[in-house]
């Protein structure tokens, strides 16, 4: 029957990330990139862009902000979710040492690039920043798949005590990486966009904005002449640079 | 001889007939610029209101395999914040040679004049009255463009406020569609728009066991909506003078040149920007010459109209 | 435990609620009982009229890649004709379980009555009215489905002359469905059926330069028109209490059971014979079977209307 | 663009078929199995079935019997024509020694077939009737395609004096055909059937009936239970037996 709009998961396990969020296993796989996503409804409530942590099974990672992110963490297993997607341009699959940079719930949408690097053969560093210790997300899953970790929280009760630039600093500075990939709060995204200016190591940044259809139609998620959606979320800092939104 | 594919749309010179269709793409001068240097003729933003309106919650709008579903619920900044940035996208207008419409709505014909008034300082090339707005039903009662009386109204009330290009947006859905057309155009109406969304429809989730859209119903647009659209066209052109957008479901150079035979003078594309995005506009204005080559046409004014036999 | 598809239709009981909608594989015994043999739980003849009608030229009917458009103009041999071949149908019938549903139209009230009081003869199980097609109206002036008035008087007239099940079929263009609905309720329908074509469209050729249709405009059918008939059917079945064969775009079981969920109670097939032939009856009935299954709904009563919620 | 319901062609040639009708040869292929059918509409007119011919260019032979085969057979070189299809299910290529049996217009079903069979090494034998020498229809074409003709004509004027099913019937009764493939008016497939009851030589009849939709939905092509566009053209002899019209 090809016409239903979502697809329905069960969610098989919850386990929690933090203080912060959950992470849901669901019941089946989902083909798609690393960095594309996935809207997901909660029929009732709301449907939101989440980006796909896992594919095989299907993972999402959520970070508790408002309503839809409270009730979707809330799910407990058996509970169903309805997806649509993937969509939008993921990560290149490319470096042979990648240094991936995540900040908030971001995160998810750099465990399936480690993932399909790692399969490559792949180098993968990751640096991932919180507040503390208790909000840092998803390092069990970048230590499962074997990834180095560099962990920064603001509070250092956990890894080096500063930001999650602090924690990348080292790799950047002795030109380790062939590739960054980052996600997370726009600030952090341009303070690694500035700190990288004049490099020749490419950058890939993968953005959020707020979403009605995910398919490149409402212009909701708009960044300059961009579209979220469709153009990314993942782009190439040459294309969003001037368009990333400045500290408050 | 190279074919000259300018079109005049109640006294506004576009460079072809393609106009990005209100709400599609949002209301930024980022992309509306963007759809302007990618081959649109003319650009339209989303229906701005005098106050600012959230909209409905999601979901709001859905592709279901022949065109899309929406129930926005007309979320918009409000004609203040939308004038700054119409009047940010006019001037990056400018070089593209492409066209500026504001659409505009409101819930009573005086609404409708207080948003015009505000949105006109922009300068946009044109004004679009959006009366056939379906999604916001339960709020506002039945659309203005089902009634010819209502339309009307709303047109006159605009008129008195604004004397620029004015165009009105008409409903596929107004069994009455050539009486509401001859009178908002007896009340000042310089050109239409035809048509908005069709419906409204519903789409049932069968595990949720209820609507998808927050709204519950939305307004249809693209393949699906076709041709009704080119029947809306084909009818309002008979009857009245002034010129048609004819917007509904085109996705092609074939669809483009349909609305144009079937009497309209520009041609509106939203949903056609699924997949490909804006470079559905070069596609499009590229077989629609590849056509009139083949055929010996040197302009569309040779063939406006002519399936009116 | 089986799951039991059976459904009670005004009084009739089908085997399962798929139906044969009117004017697909037209009238005659051999099409309509090979249709309830492959599984459909009722079938409905071609509408008929007292006296004969050629109907339009071709081009009269066309896919046009998101379903049929359509201006058959009617054509039928006249009642006279009709009850004989109808009265085979109905015999040959007796053996698969389903229903004859015997589809009439008239140009007058008195007309429907005339032709239904000619039809009745054959003993079709139901008679629908079709007071909804889109494709005479030049002839006839607007359909009766569109005015409250008028669909009740045409109602009434068959009312006096008949006292079987009475289903009135509707149209998606009703600004006032609800009203409609409720007028031929109290004018003594046991039934409705939800919806005949939308529109009308139209097709213009490139090439011809014209309307492709004969009749220039056609009704459209199939998946262009599901949303539509959905919300058609979930607003109706809020609104009325008699049942409703849900149609509009159907060809699988998620689309009958959505047409359930909307609170039909039998669902129409029409276009979706379209390249499958007859073998989607079976195949839309496995596919809601499996669902059901899979969900652990035991029968169509369990779902019917849940997405009014 | 994909959009158009109807490809149009244009008349390269024309040549007339004896006095009762003409064959238009177009500009351009169409893929199609033989015994397809086309709907053709000339704008204004109507819109009718007809049988390819030829497939490569694409071929159509008409017999005038009413306003558009009129107008059809008036065509000229140049002259445009509206072309959707082909639907319908043709005749099976097969048997190394095939009868070809026509009469009127459906002789234009048998060609590609004949065409088909050639291609494939088979033996051809092509029965065609018609009431005088110049009524007969192509039988130039089967010639140009190496088929042996069997010909006959009510008046003797050309082949033997008498129906085609007299001149089908030395290969009937010798058995020489394998496979048995006829087109044409109602009571002459219903005398080849009555002829061959009882013989196991598969026989396929190709059946006319006037159409609306030519794609299996309005029911006008009824003949029995079957739908001559849906289910046929062409009908293995069993299935529509019992279905054709008796002489009136
Ligand atoms: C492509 C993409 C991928 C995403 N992937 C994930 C993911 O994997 N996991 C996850 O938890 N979230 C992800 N998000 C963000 C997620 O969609 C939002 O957090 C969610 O929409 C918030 O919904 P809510 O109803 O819980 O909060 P709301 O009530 O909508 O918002 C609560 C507060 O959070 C703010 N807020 C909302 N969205 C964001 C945002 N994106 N960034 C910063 N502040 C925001 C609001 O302004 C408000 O102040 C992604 C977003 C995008 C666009
Ligand atoms: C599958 C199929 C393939 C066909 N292939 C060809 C073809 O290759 N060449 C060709 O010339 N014709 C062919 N025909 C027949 C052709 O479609 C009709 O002759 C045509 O529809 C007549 O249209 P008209 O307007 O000229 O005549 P009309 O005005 O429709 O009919 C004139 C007279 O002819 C009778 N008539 C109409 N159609 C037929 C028919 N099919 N058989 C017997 N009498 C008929 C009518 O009853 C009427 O008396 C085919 C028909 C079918 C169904
Ligand atoms: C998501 C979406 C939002 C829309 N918003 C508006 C709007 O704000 N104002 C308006 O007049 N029309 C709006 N429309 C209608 C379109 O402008 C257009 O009339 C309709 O979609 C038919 O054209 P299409 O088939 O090319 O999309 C919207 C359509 C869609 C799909
Ligand atoms: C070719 C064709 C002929 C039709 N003829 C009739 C008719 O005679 N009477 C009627 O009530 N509906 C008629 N209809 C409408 C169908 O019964 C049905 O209501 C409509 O097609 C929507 O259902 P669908 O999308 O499943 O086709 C016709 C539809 C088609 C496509
Ligand atoms: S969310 Fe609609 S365009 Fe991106
Ligand atoms: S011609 Fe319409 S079903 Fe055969």
């Amino acid at each position: 029957m090809g016409e239903a709009i979502y697809r329905t998961y069960r969610v098989v396990a919850r386990r929690s990330e933090g203080s912060v969020g959950a992470t849901l296993i669901l019941d089946g796989p989902l083909q798609a990139e690393p960095g594309q996503f996935v809207m997901v409804w909660l029929p009732g409530i709301e449907e939101r862009p989440l980006a796909v942590m896992d594919d095989d099974p299907l993972a999402l990672t959520v970070r508790v902000v408002g309503p839809f992110t409270r009730a979707l963490a809330a799910c407990a297993p058996g509970d169903r979710l309805w997806v649509r997607g993937p969509y939008g341009r993921g990560f290149p699959v490319r470096g042979e040492q990648a240094l991936l940079v995540g900040g908030g719930s971001g995160v998810a949408s750099l465990t399936l690039l480690a993932k399909r690097l790692m399969q490559e053969n792949g180098h993968v560093r990751v640096a991932l920043g919180a507040r503390s210790s208790d909000q840092l997300m998803l390092p069990w899953r970048f230590r499962e798949l074997g990834c180095e970790l560099l962990l920064a929280t603001d509070d250092g009760s956990e890894g080096l005590r500063g930001t999650v630039l602090d924690a990348a600093e080292p790799s950047l500075s002795a030109g380790w990486a062939d590739v960054v990939c980052a996600c997370g709060p726009e600030v952090m995204l341009l303070a690694l966009a500035r700190r990288m200016e004049g490099s020749d190591v490419p950058l890939y940044l993968s953005l959020e904005r707020s979403m009605k259809c995910g398919l490149g139609i409402c212009g909701n998620c708009y960044c300059g002449n961009r579209l979220v959606c469709l153009d990314g979320p993942v782009f190439p800092v040459q294309e969003v640079l001037c368009l990333l939104e400045p500290p408050p | 001889m190279a074919i000259d594919m300018r079109v005049d749309l109640a006294g506004v010179s576009l460079p072809n007939p393609l106009v990005l269709a209100s709400g599609i793409w949002g209301s930024v001068a980022g992309t509306l610029v963007r759809a302007a240097s990618n081959g649109a003729g003319a650009v339209t933003s989303k229906s701005c209101s005098l106050a600012p309106r959230i909209g409905h919650p999601n979901p709001t709008v859905l592709h279901w395999g022949h065109g899309f579903i929406n129930a926005v619920g007309l979320s918009n900044p409000g004609a203040h914040v939308q004038r700054q940035e119409l009047a940010r996208a006019h001037e990056e207008l400018a070089p593209t040679g492409a066209a500026l419409i504001a659409s505009v709505f409101g819930d009573t014909p005086q609404g409708f004049a207080d948003a015009v008034h505000v949105i006109a300082e922009a300068e946009p090339e044109l004004v679009e009255l959006n009366i056939s707005c379906p999604n916001v039903e339960s709020e506002f009662g039945r659309p203005f463009a089902l009634d010819p009386d209502a339309a009307a109204r709303a047109t006159e009330a605009v008129r008195a406020v604004y004397a620029g290009p004015l165009l009105v947006k008409l409903s596929p859905n107004a069994p009455e569609l050539v009486a509401v057309a001859r009178a908002v155009v007896a009340a000042g109406a310089d050109g239409l728009t035809a048509v908005n969304t069709l419906g409204p429809g519903m789409l049932i989730d069968l595990e949720a066991r209820r609507p998808i859209l927050s709204n519950r119903v939305g307004g249809i647009s693209g393949p699906a909506l076709r041709p009704v659209a080119v029947r809306c066209v084909f009818e309002l052109a008979g009857a009245v003078a002034v010129p048609i957008i004819g917007t509904g479901g085109v996705s092609s150079g074939h669809d483009a040149l349909e609305m144009i035979m079937a009497g309209a003078t520009a041609v509106g594309i939203g949903s056609g920007l699924y997949c490909e995005g804006d470079g559905i506009f070069r596609r499009v204005l590229e077989e629609m010459e590849q056509w009139m080559e083949q055929e010996a046409v040197d302009s569309l004014d040779e063939i406006r109209g002519c399936a009116h036999g």
